[in-house]
């Protein structure tokens, strides 16, 4: 249902009847074809997740972003090395095109012990702030707030850095979105916040979800600017990020940006969408695929070989192999390093005394020796000790 | 009678108990024409229609609210939460509204929140929390947690009937892993009452939900090794607690042992120890001692989560050290 | 500042340049002077609770709606008996008009024992669902997801109630209102939610609180209607919020309606407003009192005698009298009541041991005779005894 | 060195933090040119400027959040609750996001959330609360009450200097009553240690905030009336629990009373409780005893307040029926 996407001269800009020659919305033919590369491997990597997946590898849910790889890919294109982006668990081409590497990602859904969280977190749900993306939270609308915040310590030390939010239509509903948005167009925090409107939240339709006709009529509300452009087309959903980012960049503060996309796979694996409308899911994938989209267009109206994609085709499946050999080796997480780092001080809590192996504190209600030994600072060797004390 | 999962013994009450009452109706995200998370509602809508199994925007606050509005109306909302860990969002308007309602303004508000709660199921930090602790806490609310498919429907159906408003957990690790044949007819199992889920002399172990089966476990494993016979309370109610039981089974076995999977510190174990000292410290043998989740956010890989959680072993190894004191 | 109000077409009708006999708004001239009644009564039983609160008769503080009695007045006139409010700190008019009595309100303030609340909540905190107004919380926005599961029930009932809730531009911010309007939007309840806008929320005024040019905009964010009046005009108040009531009774749904006002004392007594720009309170005082307009309309466009006011006010003068006279009759609450209806079942909390007169129940941990013997069913005998052993 | 209020040691803390470090920053509703309900922020926004001191929207989950944001990125924000029971509308922000943040995704989250809380002010239920329950049973939130003027001066320069969160409750009761002498200098309290503040041989009571004072008036009236010496222990910080200081009197008094103010049912009288029996049982001449407030919600009434909370005539009943125990 392209249709869904008001056509709007701004949102047009850059495409249409330019030469083959001339880049759309200023982009180099380098970053065309690194566009091009960005959905690919969310794509292929996340087709990878599924083999795992089904092999039972992966641990917990799994989340697809098909059909969705523009919209993530060409907002966070938009941004600088220094800014800050917020992903979700549809954004896992948001956090490769922000420095995320495969074989972290395939870490993570395996829980290894390397893996960013070290086990701890589930799927995407990991971030960095050396390369500009923050870990999510499960709790939906969350990170609105926080992303307000990110930005606000920009506008505070007068850095030139912008911070990008992602919602889903389902999150827009929450209280934390609101408050969020609010205080950032108050503070006027250099934040884009971008609605992906996939067309559903879980089985929840967007009818079912707001009576507004566009989630871009909220930024009314909050008295701040609001875009919309089509999530599927990779280069206007750069562009309209760009806009916004730039707006943020130059001072003008929080800018509502609605992507209009398809969810083309359930909520999760498990989920058969038998609440999807008989044909839906077929009409998106053949009339409205990002990637096949791209792919015409660069090959007419931009120019590029087949080659020049072929090429692309290779290099990801390559690093794809080779992450996922290195990530299948990395071990599981060693118990105990369940303890640390609750708090920066102190940083280790101690095993239970059922767990460690010593007799009871409560013991003839003496205070056993070694209690509390275990500690971060001399970690490996109390780590051994308790190790073999628990086996 | 044929065994049914806890998963269905819930569904069943809720099917009953819309039946039975026309005021009865159900609300949450997701529940309608998918059945929720956990098809716990499957089929619901299918009988009783979309106006009365209502799909709802994300918002937790707003659900909790109008629940609580449509309770002072003469309704009987049944709340569910996608996990219960999304709970948190609702805290003000459980705590500040729905609990006081009655007191500060004559309000009933006769309402279930239910929803899939706790661990064992690799669901991370946001997917297994076990919130009891934070509303035991609050005057005004009532709290079920059940450990069994009989007690599952009974108690749904008690809270659905209870004037006053009832978090209802649900164990997720349990949902289709444990069954039970449903008592005939109308069963229901009154709120505030535990259960002597297995006799014993030596030593009592109170708990509820999914550690029930654990210390179950570690009873016949201190039987078997040890010898030692130990009493398995299952709490059943949170809020109310059962003093009765609990100083019962204290002044039959002198000597506690509380197990929870919640983390430790601020738990439920510590309300009931203080009771028991109140009550019964005469009759105690030895300290009451828990055994409880780390306190840490609940990690996702197998191997954390395992360590963090409660074990059958935890049980055992606490037992002996109690018995032996 | 009456210019802040964006003067509409829509929200002048029935003023203007009528003549005196034709009733504005459809009104009777008897609801014409009932308005009038409504409003002084307002006023003059807050000034009598500044005296009595002068004579530290009032416990807690004290909250006036000194300027805003038009919107409170002429918003809740457009309900009908079986409708129902929820009113906020500056809603004592409101409640007045769904039949809160001024004796009612005095108890409350004076934290009496035989108080609608029986001295468990401050000020004007209470309900009646038979006369139709809920009581409220201090958590700001809370009211509005209630307001909408009340109103859902009558729409799953098929009553063709109406429910109303006010929100004080501050509470716009919080996501309780945002999360209930939503709900209650998506749900198409028959809900009217009044944004009152009195320029502050406590010290801050409301360009810090939204960038929104106007409060009536968030309706579009929300796919409702959205209207907008002077909220110092008693009759333009009523017919705005008539419109959304009747929209609402004829199942089209949610509507806002915002009225804009002005707070012409602080946010409580105890307030002195230094924050307000020196003159703008003294020329909306001078410039747009709600009751000053409206008798001059009455007077001169409406062709009603000074003896048809005189008559009120004296009215109001000997109603606020008798009342404080009763009200200050009314004994202090029964410290024992403190543990009942917590619950309807238990009905009453158990006095804690160290306060039931009775020894420990752990002394000798022996359970004590007597324990738990306090309930709500053998009430005053067991309170009697009770109060007896706390001497 | 003149006396000061607690209130204004802690806006000295404030001033000095801010002072002393450009990263910290302050924001909440109307803390800026009004000065905050309760006066605390005067004087801040017009030394450090609106920049510094933040008027924000009515949106503690908005605030809290952002809060959370800027101390990811190296700032330290002091947030204001404008009445402490407002944070449970922050609760899923505090619990879930912010508690976990260095834990699940190494994220510093050095910052506080402070407010005027508890009772005996005729607040009424939504002005009084004391919300330390639901906070203390979260791992990663640090959790501060002082009960002296020192303390809040120096308890608040630690919170605001750690790099964990630290939730930060002030008695209104105590804002303009108590005053102290701040030591000269950079007056620091370190986190998790407790104060003995009447020492004492017969029994203890454990206390912290408001009832502190209780604790002392009802600890003379046992000394004059009845001869007994009894200690009194301010905890100071709730989370982490100081285990020494609270070991070290049960040891040496072998009574041990505890009080809150805090509602009886979950507060944290309950896992002191436990810890004493954990570690202590032994030592224990007598039940650990609890005096609290009734578990109802907090009414407004003088009459009903003064019932529901605990007062100094209720610890010198409960101290004699410990003492003769
Ligand atoms: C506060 C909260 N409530 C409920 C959930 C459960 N939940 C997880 S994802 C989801 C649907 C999200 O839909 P949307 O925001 O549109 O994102 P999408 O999955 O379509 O990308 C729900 C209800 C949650 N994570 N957080
Ligand atoms: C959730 C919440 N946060 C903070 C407060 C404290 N508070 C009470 S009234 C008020 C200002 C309300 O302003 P507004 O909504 O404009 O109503 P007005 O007083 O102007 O009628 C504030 C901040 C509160 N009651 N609830
Ligand atoms: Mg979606
Ligand atoms: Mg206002």
């Amino acid at each position: 249902m392209p249709t869904r996407v008001a056509a709007s001269g701004k949102r047009e800009k850059g495409t249409g009847k330019q030469r083959a020659e001339a880049s759309p919305a200023g982009l180099t033919r380098a970053q065309l074809l690194e566009l091009y590369y960005w959905m690919r491997l969310t794509r292929t990597l996340e087709e990878r997740l599924v083999a795992l997946y089904r092999q039972t590898k992966v641990i917990g849910g799994l989340f697809r972003s098909l059909g969705q790889e523009a919209d993530a890919v060409g907002s966070a294109f938009a941004l600088r090395p220094e800014d800050v982006l917020s992903p979700l668990i549809r954004n896992l081409g948001s956090m490769l095109v922000k420095g995320a590497t495969p074989v972290e990602i395939l870490r993570q859904y395996m829980a290894k012990g390397d893996s960013p969280t070290r086990g701890r977190e589930l799927n995407i749900h990991f971030g960095d702030t050396a390369r500009g993306f923050i870990g999510q939270i499960s709790p939906l609308g969350d990170m609105v707030p926080v992303m307000a915040g990110v930005t606000l310590s920009f506008k505070m030390r007068n850095e030139r850095r912008v911070g990008l939010v992602y919602v889903g239509d389902g999150a827009t509903s929450t209280g934390a979105f609101h408050e969020g948005i609010n205080f950032a167009a108050v503070e006027r925090c250099p934040l884009v916040i971008v609605v992906e409107n996939n067309g559903y939240a879980y089985s929840t339709p967007t009818r079912s979800q707001t009576l507004a006709k566009q989630f871009v009529d909220k930024a009314i509300g909050y008295g701040i600017p609001g875009e919309q452009a089509d999530g599927n087309d990779v280069i206007a959903t750069y562009e309209v990020t760009k806009r916004a980012v730039d707006r943020a960049r130059s001072g003008e503060g929080v800018s509502l940006v609605e992507l209009i996309t398809y969810r083309r796979k359930g909520h999760a694996e498990h989920d058969n969408q038998s609440y999807v409308p008989v044909g839906e899911i077929d009409r998106w994938a053949r009339e409205n695929d990002p990637i096949d989209r791209y792919v015409a267009r660069l090959r007419t109206e931009l120019g590029f070989a087949d080659d020049d994609l072929r090429v692309i085709d290779d290099r990801v499946r390559r690093e794809i192999d080779e992450a996922t050999e290195v990530a299948e080796r990395s071990a599981a997480p060693e118990p105990l390093d369940a303890l640390l780092g609750v708090y920066a001080s102190p940083p280790a809590q101690q095993p239970l005394w059922f767990r460690s192996g010593q007799r009871a504190a409560v013991d003839a209600s003496e205070r056993a020796e070694g209690w509390g030994s275990y500690s971060a600072t001399n970690g490996a060797a109390s780590d051994a000790r308790l190790a073999r004390e628990n086996d | 009678m044929a065994e049914i999962t806890y998963l269905e013994a819930i569904r069943e009450a809720l099917f009953e108990e819309m039946e039975r009452d026309a005021n009865v109706f159900c609300l949450g995200e997701d529940i309608a024409a998918y059945g929720g998370a956990f098809k716990v509602t499957e089929g619901l809508s299918k009988r009783f229609g979309e106006q009365r199994v209502i799909d709802t925007p994300i918002s937790e606050v707003g659900i909790v609210g109008a629940a609580a509005g449509a309770a002072h109306m003469g309704m009987r909302p049944v709340v569910e939460m996608q996990f219960i860990d999304f709970v948190a969002n609702a805290y003000d308007m459980l705590t500040n509204y729905v609990a006081t309602a009655r007191y500060r303004a004559d309000l009933p508000c006769p309402m279930v929140v239910r929803g899939p709660s706790g661990g064992y199921v690799r669901g991370g930090p946001f997917h297994s929390q076990n919130p009891e602790a934070g509303f035991i806490h609050t005057p005004g609310l009532k709290v079920a947690y059940p450990a069994t498919a009989e007690d599952a429907k009974g108690l749904l159906k008690s809270a659905i009937r209870d004037d006053d408003c009832v978090l209802f957990f649900e164990h997720k690790y349990l949902y289709r892993r444990i069954k039970g044949t449903m008592p005939a007819g109308d069963h229901v199992v009154p709120l505030g009452k535990a259960r002597v889920a297995r006799e014993g002399r030596d030593l009592s172990i109170i708990t509820y939900a999914a550690t029930l089966w654990k210390a179950l476990e570690a009873a016949d494993e201190l039987e078997r090794a040890d010898g030692l016979s130990a009493e398995v309370v299952d709490l059943r109610t949170l809020s109310p607690l059962d003093d009765d039981a609990i100083q019962a089974t204290t002044k039959k076995t002198n000597r506690v042992l509380i197990v929870h999977e919640d983390t430790r510190t601020g738990g439920i174990a510590g309300e009931i120890t203080a009771r028991i000292n109140e009550t019964c410290f005469a009759w105690l043998d030895a300290p009451v001692l828990r055994v409880t989740a780390h306190d840490v956010p609940l990690p996702y890989a197998p191997q954390l989560e395992d360590f963090v959680l409660p074990q059958t072993n935890d049980i055992v190894t606490a037992a002996r050290v109690l018995a032996a004191y």
